[in-house]
């Protein structure tokens, strides 16, 4: 309460950035960095908007791996932590299996994917769940096991079972967490997905990517490491609303 | 024990420590069908304690808990338990905490919220179904509390300090209406509370806990006729069994 | 020996429309580049289409596409001898084989700024050298070295990861290992006046086959008409590009627009030369060159165990001349 | 309470680990996957026997990186999520550009790193707090807008700063969130140092890993992938030790 | 306003709206220097939210709160207000949450806590010293606040209902040590109770609230000596005042 404060828009962060592009581009200008190790902004501005309807296909490519992989690895955690949560033994074989899968660098596995998945959407798509899936379902279990142990025994008592318990109280009181762990996957979806492009494909940003880097061209190279940039926080940005709308008790508390 | 009542529930030596706290040392106690039975004691002697054993969430380390006459292991869910604090779920509004119970048993939103719609004149609450818990009154989150275990009344009841957080008009009001549901029901009742008139007026017998390692330092039977009317109050008998009470503590 | 009759008539039209292409896929060795012209160039100009295949082409990972062809997942790919050196002498060797070389000669070797005056591998003592840490570039640059009677332990090595040779040579280091081909002809596109080291100029072992294209064995023995269909399209897309490098190169751009323009129709002119060499035929290799590089890679303890050079390729699925 | 039944120990884990570890070795065995591809459990645990003499420098190497970059990270985001929590305009700058710092793939800035770190342990350090900080700060910062504003309140009016708010009520009331993300750093910290190493470098584990991919020995690499493994999970496991430790009412609150 | 003491916090035509509840309108009312005085009205009629008012969590949307005479518009810290929650950290040890106010002040955590375990024997806490809170009963916790707001103590105190979880003989020492402080402090106490006769023997004067929207409906003078004791409980002066009040809410 009172503490509207805060409530400054998003004027900081875009001064912030503001302020950081006109020094780097000053530092481009000025000569103090070569512009072939760094591009000007100007110049990446160029590149994007000349290249961006060839870039268009690549775009859409990209977010549909990244997009399906996401939503799957939201799906698949959530199910994953009901099952975790419910038969504890799931859990305990489960969990270290799962911090496993994460240790492993994916570029390592690189060319093991490439022989085992092809070349297709599939092995892309499954790199993205490997890197979203870990930091949601670390966070929802986190958040599942904090829950109020009374609050579990007062719906306990009125006959809840399991399921009803994880409805009623455990999933909701974990959506903070939740959303913490689906916010950073977020942020790593549209990367997971370039990532993936590397490892072999006809298509994509990351493909794209690597093309122009062989070029020399750092200009569109930087162009799409904007595109992968903007897309990333839209993602996030889209999260923070349906964090809103889905947790209304909590926006309330604010007034 | 008065009359021939059936036993709905018994507690015999039941005892209870938590690491190095002797909370419950040895309470017997019994509820009869249908009846109002207060248990007044100090603070932090063990009488929350008690109700959680009764409802299941923690095992008595000695001692045994019966419903209707036979030892019962696992009893979640057997009694309707309102418990000290309101514990109404923050991302609930007032009127899906009040309707949980019906929830739970599978009825859908919209019909449990019907359901529990009418109660909220009775509780004065009308007016903020819609409020989440953090909206409301201390007072008022207690009697929401006492609405949903209303809701999801079985027919041995436990209350703990329901009425604690209330003014004297409304805490009137609401015992009035415990008395009304009581008969209407045929509810066993088993009642916490630091108020010992608010327990000579509602109960039948009182039981009277020592300090902490707790006991049963005295039963005291209320003889006051039922319907109870608020003249009762002022009767001999009352004030007889409030003297004593209180010489007793 | 190689006297199958019935796929040398098949590539004008005996199999007729109504037959299925066969579907082929085909994976690059790192991005498209002018390497893989002869390649875009059968695709675009329907070379593949009248041998009866659709081929698909594959951007990988880097580092290569022997393992990929060993686990099946294309029927052919883009490698470079000492890989398919490395995986055929290895505890559980791949079953691949070179069955072209896309390159007569090496054309990697050293390159630095000219101002750092390094015009023999004598001029490496007191530099920096940027590479990417491999026990082979330590076996290259001592031996060359040490021919030209210099003192190996006065040049500091440095990894670069990927760092390019222009962003490397401006603050960190003197010079690096790149392909004339590609970064040697960038570097005349954009006037970087730079020396080049050519390796077989000071080691004649180092003339090895990069790139290669390679097939799994499995391939070979099982569809050697498809190979050949393959390869006789494929010499035909390369010889098109010996022949009109700047129509060719648009065929690359085609596929993957990406590519600099500038760099890419340069390096195509340059390569023109290169493809075929003095070799009879584009494609064709020699033993020589197989066995002189694996020797010298195990002299240098770079692989465990002797390469057998002659199970290593093949020039058998070439098209006959 | 009560539910102790849960308290199975650790084998459920260690009997699937092994199921699926004699599966493996069956398949490669009974010629189900060739070697080459994967190689069977066996092979690796010899490779691991022999190439372990010679592994403990790069182990050495990657754990240094791995240590340094994390506890940096660590103390990077305690620092910063103080500082933007003190500051909600420092909050509103910065936060889009973290989340656009885990956006780009850490593979396409290795040139730039390499440009401005050099290619000692500098890069690889920052490449370990880069990719460990961000669930660090976002489980953190979430964890401390979640603080119950009646107990802020309450400590507001004991005449509490900032500061004081911060220490004694929105600090450790966010610490299972805290925690939550140090878990999922500690993750990736390992494989972060790999990544870095693999970009460039003279010693590491992601360094052995290209040398032995390079000549096909996938015994070795997948024996120095093991590596990163335990390593990662002692790692992990000695957070979990360490949350035990510092949130005693909780583990507390079990009885 | 009996005699000529000095006001120390007065409220002057203050009004509150939360959202579509209208919970305050129009109180005024006053607290003079070293005395006590008690507020009772119905729950939910908004007492605890004119405490939140006055200590400055929520920002009244009409009138004027002054403290020694001038309106003051930062009052964070300037009194101290025992909650109606408890409020206690559940990551502090309960010893912890006592001396919380002094380590927010800077106090080392031993000398802290050297300075506030003396005070568990008068709270019948001693031996839950090293006990997280959700290990205490509902009583226990709210003594536990109750010193930790001790330990805070400014000169202007509010407390909301401080003694309500209590027994009877618990209360009544609680009340009595209040009544020392208060007299060796000499604080100026702001008190909500639902309990009439505390209230009574507690209090120099007492504001009756009306119900939501409320006002204050009456202000009642307490005539009984100072110091006070059990004793004037059964006093005429006391039985009318109770009657008094009783009939007023
Ligand atoms: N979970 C627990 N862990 C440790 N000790 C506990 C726990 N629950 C209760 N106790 C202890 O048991 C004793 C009895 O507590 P209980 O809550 O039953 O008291 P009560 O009679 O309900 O008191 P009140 O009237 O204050 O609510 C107290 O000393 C308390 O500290
Ligand atoms: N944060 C809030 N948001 C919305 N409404 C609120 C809020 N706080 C209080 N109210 C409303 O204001 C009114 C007064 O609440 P308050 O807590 O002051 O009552 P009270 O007199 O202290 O009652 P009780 O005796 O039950 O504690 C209630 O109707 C309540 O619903
Ligand atoms: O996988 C990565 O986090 O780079
Ligand atoms: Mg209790
Ligand atoms: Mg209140």
């Amino acid at each position: 309460m009172m503490k509207k404060s805060a409530n400054t828009g998003k004027w900081p962060a875009a001064v912030f950035l503001a302020a950081l592009t006109a020094l780097w581009e000053l530092s481009v200008k000025a000569g103090w960095v070569d512009a072939f190790t760094l591009p000007a902004p100007t110049s990446v501005l160029k590149a994007l908007i000349t290249e961006l309807p060839g870039l268009r296909s690549h775009i859409w490519i990209t977010l549909q791996e990244a997009g399906v992989g996401f939503l799957a690895a939201i799906g698949f955690s959530i199910a994953l932590a009901l099952l975790m949560d419910f038969v504890p033994l799931v859990k305990k074989g489960l969990y270290p299996i799962l911090v496993l899968s994460q240790t492993v660098p994916i570029i390592v596995l690189a060319p093991l994917f490439g022989m085992w998945f092809g070349f297709g959407m599939t092995p892309k798509i499954v790199i993205v769940m490997l890197v979203c899936f870990f930091p949601i379902i670390v966070s929802l279990l986190d958040g599942l096991e904090a829950a109020d142990p009374d609050e579990l025994h007062l719906i306990e008592g009125m006959g809840a079972g399991q399921f009803q318990q994880f409805r009623w109280v455990k999933f909701p009181g974990a959506l903070v967490n939740l959303f913490s762990g689906i916010r950073i996957a977020a942020t790593y979806s549209i990367m997971g997905a370039v990532i993936g492009e590397w490892l072999g494909g006809t298509g994509g940003l990351g493909v794209y990517m690597l093309r122009v880097r062989h070029s020399f061209a750092l200009d569109k190279m930087f162009a799409a490491i904007l595109i992968v940039v903007v897309l990333s926080i839209a993602v996030f940005k889209a999260i923070d609303l349906l964090q809103k709308i889905l947790m209304p008790w909590s926006a309330d508390r604010e007034n | 024990m008065t009359s021939s009542r059936k036993n709905r529930l018994e507690l015999v030596g039941v005892k209870k420590t938590f690491e190095d706290t002797f909370a419950v040392s040895d309470v017997s106690l019994v509820l009869g069908e249908n009846e109002f039975v207060s248990i007044i004691g100090p603070s932090g002697c063990g009488k929350s304690t008690l109700f959680n054993m009764i409802s299941g969430l923690i095992l008595e380390d000695e001692g045994e808990i019966r419903i209707d006459g036979a030892p019962v292991k696992e009893r979640k869910g057997l009694v309707s338990y309102m418990y000290q604090k309101d514990l109404l779920l923050s991302w609930l509004k007032i009127i899906d905490n009040v309707a949980l119970p019906l929830r739970v048993k599978g009825v859908s939103k919209k019909a449990a919220r019907d359901e529990v719609a009418g109660l909220f004149e009775t509780f004065g609450l009308e007016g903020f179904e819609h409020k989440y818990p953090h909206q409301l009154s201390g007072g008022m989150r207690q009697r929401a509390a006492m609405m949903r275990t209303y809701v999801y009344s079985k027919d041995i009841m436990l209350l703990d300090e329901p009425f604690g957080g209330l003014d004297a008009l409304t805490k009137a009001k609401m015992q009035d209406w415990l008395l009304g549901v009581n008969s209407a029901l045929e509810a066993s009742i088993l009642f916490i509370t630091h108020d010992i008139e608010e327990a000579i007026y509602l109960s039948d017998r009182i039981y009277l806990m020592s300090d902490r390692p707790s006991t049963i330092k005295e039963e005291i039977v209320v003889d006051l006729p039922r319907p109870r009317n608020r003249d009762m109050m002022v009767s001999e008998t009352f004030t007889q069994l409030k003297k004593k009470l209180l010489h007793s503590f | 020996g190689c006297q199958q009759t019935a796929p040398e008539e098949a590539g004008d039209g005996a199999q007729g429309p109504s037959a299925e292409p066969e579907k082929v896929t085909v994976v690059l060795d790192w991005v498209p580049n002018t390497n893989h012209t002869g390649l875009y160039v059968a695709q675009d100009l329907g070379f593949y289409e009248e041998a009866g295949l659709d081929v698909e082409i594959i951007q990988p990972a880097e580092g290569g596409s022997a393992s990929l062809i060993a686990a099946g997942q294309g029927e052919f790919g883009i490698s470079y001898q000492e890989e398919i050196t490395y995986a055929r002498t290895a505890a559980e060797p791949l079953p691949v084989k070179a069955i072209a070389a896309i390159i007569q000669h090496n054309t990697s070797g050293f390159a630095s700024p000219v101002e750092k005056g390094i015009v023999t591998p004598k001029d490496f003592e007191g530099k920096k050298y940027g590479g990417w840490g491999s026990p082979a570039e330590v076996a290259v640059l001592s031996g060359l070295m040490a021919k030209e009677g210099a003192d190996f332990t006065k040049l500091e090595m440095v990894d670069l990861g990927a760092l390019d040779f222009f962003a490397a040579t401006q603050n960190h280091v003197d010079f690096t290992w790149i392909y004339y081909g590609w970064d040697g002809i960038a570097a005349e596109v954009n006037e970087v006046p730079i020396n080049f080291i050519l390796l077989q100029d000071f080691e004649e072992n180092l003339d090895f086959y990069t790139p290669v294209i390679i097939a799994k064995e499995d391939t070979l023995s099982a569809r050697p008409e498809l190979v050949e269909k393959f390869l006789a399209a494929t010499s035909k897309g390369y010889e098109y590009a010996m022949e009109n490098p700047e129509e060719a190169v648009k065929s690359l751009l085609k596929a993957a627009p990406e590519v600099d323009e500038k760099i890419a129709v340069a390096s195509q002119i340059y390569l023109a030369d290169q493809y075929q060499a003095d070799a009879s035929q584009w494609g064709i290799m020699d033993l020589q060159i197989w066995s002189n590089y694996a020797g010298w890679m195990f002299e240098n303890g770079l692989i465990e165990s002797e390469l057998d050079a002659e199970g290593a390729f093949t020039n058998d699925f070439l098209p006959k001349k």
